[in-house]
């Protein structure tokens, strides 16, 4: 049996990871973990001891180490979804523009500076 | 005969809530959006409406990778608001309309519309922000509420025609509806904004205002372009607009006008957008 | 290229999963029906297939009435049997085919089906009795699965004629699929039984020959009953014979040759059938 | 605001409950209860305390009474849910042919040769 795969092309958009199946398969522990984040309880668990937490939902060493470094782009890599990652991000008070600043490489300021420069143009 | 009042739209960043929660609404930095609500304000408080039938995209609260539906539909008695982590103040539950829950939901299955029924749903801030701008002082919400989710979270996605079809057909429903309420229908989110990857933080000017001048006089200008299309043009949260295309669809075919529209850049990362739509006299 | 090498349906009472477990196969009430399964068993083992798309639907086990989806197609790497309640064995776990599932899945959207997508989902009997039946002997299923789940639970239900169309739009995402895999298609449930009401115990015996003679030659005469015509027919739980029209749809437009079939009253309250269809040469 | 109802009347096949809208808008607590049933801990803890475990999932008196007496029609009347209510039922040890005797008023011989009757005409 061939590694068999669909026959039409992934679309590619620059910059702009979709969530598709391909990125599902990947990360659906560290998703769950996410998830679980809605609680109070859960998150303060996680903050008292990520390593023990990031195991009991089986998450793969990339994962762990993504979360670890609170590095955005290591965890969208390791399949996490965005809608959930906000929720690991909000444990450490990083809001929208913080992980823009820092999947974009800009400064803080910066990122902010670039969206209010699209408003005056 | 229940009466549909028009269409109300709006974003629904969280960092409205917390703007909110905090008082900034006369901050410089939010005043051009918040001073966008006041015409919805009055109107609402001039129409009155019973009952709001909601498109929005959950974020993760109600809905995990387990079971995501493409299209869901609420059918409880009561909708919390809960914790979703970032620490927004949990806001008041909403009374559901159930007997019009069921009505819609028979209704869209006979228009073999393959939806989720959700007789326990807690909604976000995607329900709640929309009705803290609508009803700033409520201290409790003056209308009930039958939610309608569309997935924005896990690809694929429906198409915006698919979101049009399936607002349609609530319209098609609404009008069968034997009640007499008012009903508004709401389409909250976008517009354009993307929170991951390198392109965090796009912003397309030029297609939220496409989507502005053509919701209301001709939606179906906005369904010529896949869900993927639409990722690229508005950024991958921008998406969030199938829930405006939605329920636009809800108001039926009839002429469109428009009471109030309101852009700003930015609010947090997104171009945010308020407007209403009421039916011809 | 992937070939779809027939379709198996069968009933799948609970009751047939405890007299396996009690060894009553050769039992005079359970023979009649355990014999129509050997035919299928040596099909099986001719063709060999190595993925199985399996229509079914949940009876509370994984789905509950807070997020009840019509279509539910899972997109698991491995699918878990488990407790109902009943003292039924819990069975081996399923691998899933999870590119193929999402394969599916894109297709499926892409044709304005509103599914759910589940990537995690626990499987019942109405998956793992049909297997026990065709492959009593494993230590192991030696096939991958791509479950997919239509609500017979909470009405509104699909109608057989849109449960037709979703096997076809299935059918034909597996005639575009790129893998080189042999495909069984499934359909489990049925034929007609009532478990509640004064009518328990009902059983139509001219209407499940109906289905038997239609289904391979001409499933659209199945669909002109309604979702509630089938009821009437059928009995409430008869309906699933909506898992036997989707999985009829699957196996395309071409000739099927029928190569066993198979009709017993009573298994427990129900109305037992096996058929198996193949493609004609 | 008048009470409002859909125009399209109901639906009435003889004898056959059709668990629509209507129905559930009352059972939600009943099958919920049920639900729960597939854990062997809960079958356990129900068994133990009827009382207590309907208490936990606030069910109506109606709801209780049926439970209490193993009534299955009385749980339909009160909006359950067959394919929630077997589990119910499996606790008891009964089967479909148990409570389609009770349901029917048949004994179970007498169900049990119904069921037999209709294969051999
Ligand atoms: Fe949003
Ligand atoms: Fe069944």
């Amino acid at each position: 049996m061939a590694l068999a795969t669909s026959p039409s092309p992934r679309r590619v958009i620059p910059g702009t990871p979709v969530y598709d199946g391909q990125a599902a398969m990947k990360g659906y522990a560290l998703n769950a973990m996410c998830y679980s984040f809605n609680s109070q309880d859960n998150r303060e668990a996680y903050r008292a001891d990520p390593d023990a937490y990031c195991e009991r939902f089986h998450l793969t060493p990339e994962q762990r180490e993504a979360c670890k470094s609170l590095n955005v782009m290591a965890m969208l890599n390791a399949g996490g979804n965005v809608y959930y990652l906000a929720k690991l991000a909000g444990i450490y008070h990083l809001n929208v523009q913080d992980i823009g600043a820092q999947q974009t490489g800009m400064s803080l300021e910066a990122f902010k500076a670039m969206l209010l420069a699209q408003g005056a143009n | 005969m229940a009466t549909v009042i028009g269409g109300y739209f709006t974003s629904h960043v969280p960092g409205i809530g917390h703007a909110i929660a905090r008082g900034l609404k006369q901050d410089a930095y939010w005043k051009p959006f918040f001073d966008g609500l006041l015409p919805v304000q009055r109107w609402l408080a001039d129409k009155k409406p019973d009952v709001a039938v909601v498109f929005y995209n959950d974020h993760g609260l109600n809905f995990f990778l387990d079971k995501m539906p493409t299209f869901a539909v609420g059918a409880a008695a009561t909708y919390r608001n809960a914790d979703e982590g970032w620490g927004l103040p949990v806001q008041n539950s909403f009374d559901g309309h159930q007997a019009l829950s069921w009505h819609l939901i028979e209704s869209l299955v006979n228009d073999e519309f393959d939806i989720t029924t959700c007789q326990e749903m807690l909604v976000d801030h995607a329900v709640v922000v929309p009705f803290q701008l609508a009803y700033p002082d409520a201290s409790h919400w003056p209308v009930k509420i039958v939610p309608i989710a569309i997935n924005t979270v896990q690809h694929p996605l429906p198409s915006a025609k698919r979101c049009l079809a399936l607002g349609r057909a609530v319209g098609k429903a609404l009008a069968s509806w034997g009640g007499d309420e008012k009903i508004v229908v709401m389409g909250t989110g976008g517009l354009s904004h993307q929170l991951e990857g390198g392109r965090a933080g796009f912003i397309n000017k030029d297609y939220d205002q496409f989507c502005l001048d053509h919701l209301g006089p001709d939606p179906d200008a906005l369904t010529k372009h896949s869900a993927l299309d639409i990722v690229e043009l508005a950024g991958s949260q921008g998406i969030e607009i199938v829930n405006w295309i939605a329920a636009r669809g809800a108001l039926g075919s009839g002429a469109l006008v428009q009471k109030t529209r309101n852009y700003h850049i930015p609010i947090s990362n997104t171009a945010a957008a308020t407007l209403v739509l009421e039916p011809a006299a």
